[in-house]
């Protein structure tokens, strides 16, 4: 098996070019971390958040990144996957700043822009926030069209669409060029009971692999958990990271590093785990039958602590 | 490589569909076997995607997102092959053109689908009219290609016995020169039909529509949800199956019934 | 050719350039005459001194010579009946006598009747690679005859055919020629069928072929079925520069 | 149609340059235009693309992609051309075989390329046998199809001639088989290298390779970075150009010399 | 055919499916008759009443009939030389000649010297499209004569020549016949050449071609220089039972 290394120190992490998580591997390595909790990283560079899956089932990374929800899916399809969290971070819907859309109801009949697709959770959570909020299914109050977030970020700017719900770094960017949050995802969470609001990004490896794993996956835990308390306090190695964010000026370098520290999170608690078995809850009645479809439940067993 | 005696239009239809059966019967036991060695849930076997197959097509989503996205096949198609057409005849028949055009054709049949989606869509937004044409301009080039070299390889006898018998530019098109493309034409088709399907899966899924079979593959991707993605698949295969049953081979039979 | 202007043909020099291992070589030299209206001009010479590519360049499909060619009328209707059949063979013989002339034409009423009289009545709906050779070259026989040309360029047109068919043929030949003012340039190694057929002989050398002989053939209508005075006149013409 | 006077190879091959050179200059000159009318960061003018490339290229970063994705392009390419040919003149020459592998054809041929990208890496794992594999397996049933089309067109005059003169398989396919289907080749090769291009760049981008022209384009339009996208297209489509201009051209021209 | 066994022909029947709009049609009914060892039979009958059908019986390509062939051997060295030339066009005729036989084969060493007897000297480098077609019927033959085979099965091949090629081209089969001992199936329309060359002379008719006549020529190899007692034998032969 691809997994059966001589070293069990040895962990392979894919890791998207320039993603948010190559900024925490980046910070980990230059503060020789990974010495220091015992891991030997190996990063694994994929082009895009797609190639993850591939990268984990075709056995050239033990650890991707993406959603729990993506994981539960995986444990329902008899793949048993295990999460650790990474990030919280939440997108937004954001309107040019002159934009007329002062509230959320002011959606009504404007091309919305979702990142992803229609089953995307940060747009089941919004919907489930309409509902809530304005008694409609935002499909069919506002005109959503889905894509690629770099497409609707292009988009937004010529003015095809009036708004957008994006991925937080796209946020962060476009927040920082003067465009304006209409509503976060974060405070969508609060408005749906959400609290506290776990991450829904993490660390996910195969359980079957976990034994040989465990030693590496806690050192890298560990060194995330103490890399993160040093970006959330001091600018000193944001300044290091500062090439590969590919900020455009020093606004949108603040709003990248304010975005990311808003995501940091510690182990995954109880607490977390309560929140988002009502995460769950909220999707699987939002009508994701992509998630409800193939059987997938909410299952304790998904995520990991270390010393848990 | 000499044909065997020629049977009549109804035998021969039975016929081929006598080996269409044989040979599908034995691709899904190939395919079941292959399912029960590997036993792993990347390889489902045919049992699981029917099932899969079954559920999609009850909830209607199967149906829904098969006839848009076999609209958008099928206007992408007949656009690309008829410019594409247009423009292969053009450069193969004027060495000129040829020389000049050439250098175009290149770039735009190796331009990535990306380069040509993205900016596709952010130049004419996300619309249905967008989908088409980035498919099209994807596969243009590809049927130019596939044209200039067989009106590259039209006879000169007969081009010149059509000039002294002043068949004129139409009847020429049309009775010296496309018969003589036919092949072509059907390699472009066939090749084609499978690269616009192909490349409308990839607009679907990053030009943000809401449906269409290549929305459903790609989603099911991001789960890595291998039987859905199969089922999808082959219900456009099962499509184009019926399209080159019913419609290509009849008609390639028919177009080359003069060759001894 | 109502006019009455002469074909006027002067080919200075007609080349082929060197392709494939083989060297340049130069066909036509100095090849000039001219053919008045109404004659039948018959073109002999040993096989590969020129006559296809002078046809060619008389029809205008080769014009890379030098030379010029004056067809004695601005748009004088021709027909080529070349060496090889030329049949679209993705069209049924008739389809292909149909084709060659322009739709609702009123000559094409005459296709079915050239048709029999050419001896292709059954297999008139047959596709050319399903007859034999002999009835592709009647066919394309068909189709030059149906034309009613003012200059007809014909290519060994009766090769392969059994005597009394190539014989029918003939005579359907000359009852066109005699019931239209038409303009015959004919290339053939018969030379019985020649002077047969030909007012005047053309005799083209081989090698850079130039003129060799131009000689009338002297002989009445009712000469030409006589095989004696046909022999004799044929010694007359062939005979005095022996061939090779 | 009909072609012009043939001139000496120098002279042919000086004036194809200048053709090719009068029309890149009038592409490039398009595109500053329309990059100047649009003034949009969508369309990056040929001198900002050009500046990205000088970057890329200083830092090696361009040849070490490049190099490797030129290995797997021409692994892969040749590879289903090989196999491409051999399976589309066997089908092509035998009505039988045709009947039987037409549905299985249809098959490869429309199973989407993610489908097989990920089986394959599911399969065989990250490797780079992976990458060419799953490349070569998306392109095969296209030459496959092709071919066939050619095979359906040989000469049955040619085939009886070889017969009775006991040419024999190796010599028959050589100087028979192979000559009448170098223009459908020439047509698989041409839309093929641009097709297998596009599936190494896919498979670069989903198959978790950290290095290739696919990963660094589809990183860039991570960051709609479009200067870089089409640096790298435009790096591989001069590469493309040589080889067109070197090696495709002047063997065409030889392999068509015969033709009057 | 050092045996000395005859090449024995029986087609009860051959018929020709409808395709295309034309009727089914039955080309060969029982034409059966033997070939002995070093017989030069020549076959003749009208355009399109199946002589090529019956070449490409005999030679194996066309399987589809009622009947047998035995060719009096296991495996006869047998030469056909189609009706058209059916050359490689993609090959020079030089190569084309090489081609037909094996690498290496002592025969190959011929090549150049057959290739000067059919007049291709300079032509030999040429592509086929090239040159004229009398060229490339050259070339055919050239590429026939050089297998020296046991059974010669030839397609009209003289026409398109001009007489002194043809008269040359003919001498030298004939030198090839008394070489070798070969057995000769030869079809043409020229009735002349047919009784100068041929030892027995089988006609078919027309439609559902059946064996009209089947007459040996009586003639030894002088006097079938001899232009008078050619044509009287001529007449014995053909007139006795008029054609059409
Ligand atoms: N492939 C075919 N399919 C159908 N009919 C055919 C086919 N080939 C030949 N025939 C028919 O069979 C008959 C005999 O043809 P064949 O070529 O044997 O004639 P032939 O005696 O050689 O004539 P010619 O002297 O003109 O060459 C013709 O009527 C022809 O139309
Ligand atoms: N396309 C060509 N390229 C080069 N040489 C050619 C070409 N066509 C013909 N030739 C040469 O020109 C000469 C004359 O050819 P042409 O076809 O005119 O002869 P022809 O008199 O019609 O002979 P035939 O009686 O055999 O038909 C020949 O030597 C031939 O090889
Ligand atoms: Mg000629
Ligand atoms: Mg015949």
């Amino acid at each position: 098996s691809p997994a059966a290394h001589a070293d069990a120190r040895k962990l392979r992490v894919a890791s998207v070019k320039f993603g948010t998580l190559a900024w925490l591997l980046e910070t980990i390595q230059a503060e020789k971390l990974d010495e220091k909790y015992n891991v030997a990283l190996e990063i694994v560079e994929t082009a895009t958040n797609q190639s993850s899956p591939v990268a984990l089932y075709g056995g050239s990374a033990d650890v991707v990144v993406t959603d729990w929800p993506w994981a539960l899916r995986q444990r329902a399809m008899g793949e048993a996957v295990k999460f650790a969290p990474f990030s919280g971070a939440l997108g937004a819907v954001v309107v040019p700043a002159d934009s007329p859309i002062k509230t959320f109801a002011d959606l009504k009949d404007k091309k919305l822009g979702v990142a992803g697709s229609s089953t995307d959770k940060s747009w089941l959570l919004l919907r489930a926030h309409a509902q809530k909020e304005l008694g409609a299914d935002l499909a069919d109050y506002a005109k959503p069209q889905y894509g690629a977030a770099p497409l609707l970020t292009e988009q937004l700017k010529d003015g095809r669409l009036d708004a957008v719900l994006n991925f937080w770094t796209f946020t962060a960017r476009l927040e920082a060029q003067g465009f304006r949050r209409l509503i976060s995802m974060s405070d969508v969470m609060t408005s749906l009971g959400v609290d506290p609001q776990p991450a829904l990004v993490g660390f996910i490896w195969k359980e079957g692999a976990q034994a040989e794993l465990l030693p590496a996956i806690n050192g890298l835990l560990a060194a995330a958990r103490e890399a993160n308390e040093l970006l959330a306090k001091s600018d000193a190695p944001w300044e290091r990271l500062r090439p590969m964010m590919k900020a455009a000026d020093d606004k949108e370098f603040a709003s990248l590093k304010a975005g990311y520290r808003a995501g940091i999170r510690d182990y995954w608690s109880e607490a977390d785990m309560k929140s988002a078995e009502k995460i769950m809850d909220i999707l699987l009645t939002a009508g994701d039958a992509e998630l409800a479809g193939k059987g997938t439940r909410f299952d304790p067993k998904a995520f990991y602590a270390p010393g848990a | 490589m000499l044909p065997a005696r020629k049977l009549s239009p109804a035998g021969a239809t039975a016929e081929r569909l006598l080996w269409t059966l044989a040979s599908l019967t034995t691709l899904v036991a190939l395919w079941s076997l292959a399912a029960m060695i590997s036993d792993s849930r990347h390889l489902p076997g045919p049992m699981k995607v029917l099932e899969v197959l079954g559920q999609e097509s009850a909830s209607g989503a199967l149906w829904s997102n098969m006839s848009i996205t076999l609209v958008r096949v099928a206007c992408a198609f007949f656009l690309a092959m008829l410019i594409g057409t247009m423009i292969g005849i053009a450069i193969g028949s004027y060495k000129r053109a040829d020389q000049f055009f050439d250098s175009w054709l290149v770039l735009f049949l190796n331009l990535p689908a990306l380069v040509i989606i993205a900016l596709s869509y952010v130049w004419l937004g996300t619309t249905e009219l967008t989908a088409i044409m980035a498919v099209a301009i994807n596969k243009i080039p590809n049927v130019a290609v596939q044209m200039r070299e067989g009106a590259r390889q039209l006879s000169r006898d007969l081009s010149e016995m059509a000039k002294l018998y002043n068949f004129g530019p139409w009847k020429t098109l049309r009775h010296v020169t496309l018969p003589q493309l036919a092949p072509f034409a059907a390699a472009a088709a066939r090749s084609g039909l499978a690269l616009v399907w192909k490349i409308v899966l990839v607009v679907e899924a990053l030009g943000g529509h809401a449906t269409g079979v290549g929305h459903q593959i790609h989603a099911a991707f991001g789960n890595y949800d291998v039987p859905t993605i199969l089922a999808y698949a082959l219900a456009f295969i099962v499509v184009i199956q019926i399209v080159e049953f019913g419609i290509l081979q009849p008609l390639q039979a028919r177009v080359m019934r003069w060759r001894r | 050719m109502a006019s009455g202007n002469p074909v006027r043909i002067r080919v200075k020099r007609k080349t082929f350039p060197a392709i494939g291992g083989r060297d340049e070589n130069t066909v036509l030299r100095d090849v000039s005459f001219e053919v008045s209206p109404r004659e039948f001009v018959v073109l002999t010479g040993p096989s590969g001194c020129g006559k296809s590519t002078l046809l060619n360049i008389v029809a205008g499909l080769d014009t890379d010579y030098e030379g010029d060619i004056d067809l004695g009328a601005a748009h004088p209707r021709m027909t080529f009946i070349f060496q090889t059949p030329r049949l679209l063979p993705w069209r049924t013989i008739r389809e292909n006598l149909m084709l060659s002339l322009p739709d609702g034409d009123p000559r094409q009423n005459n296709v079915d009747a050239i048709i029999d009289r050419v001896g292709l009545t059954e297999a008139k709906n047959a596709y050319p690679e399903r007859t034999s050779l002999g009835m592709q070259r009647r066919a394309a026989l068909a189709r030059g005859f149906i034309q009613e040309p003012d200059i007809l360029l014909m290519d060994e047109p009766f090769v392969s055919l059994d005597d009394p068919t190539a014989q029918g043929l003939r005579e359907l030949l000359v009852d066109l020629w005699n019931s239209r003012p038409t303009t015959v340039m004919f290339v053939t190694h018969d030379r019985t069928e020649a002077v047969m057929l030909g007012t005047r002989i053309l005799r083209l050398a081989a090698g850079s072929a130039s003129i060799k002989a131009d000689e009338s053939v002297r002989l009445s209508p009712s000469d030409r079925t006589q095989r004696d005075k046909v022999q004799a006149e044929l010694k007359r013409i062939f005979e005095s520069t022996p061939e090779t």
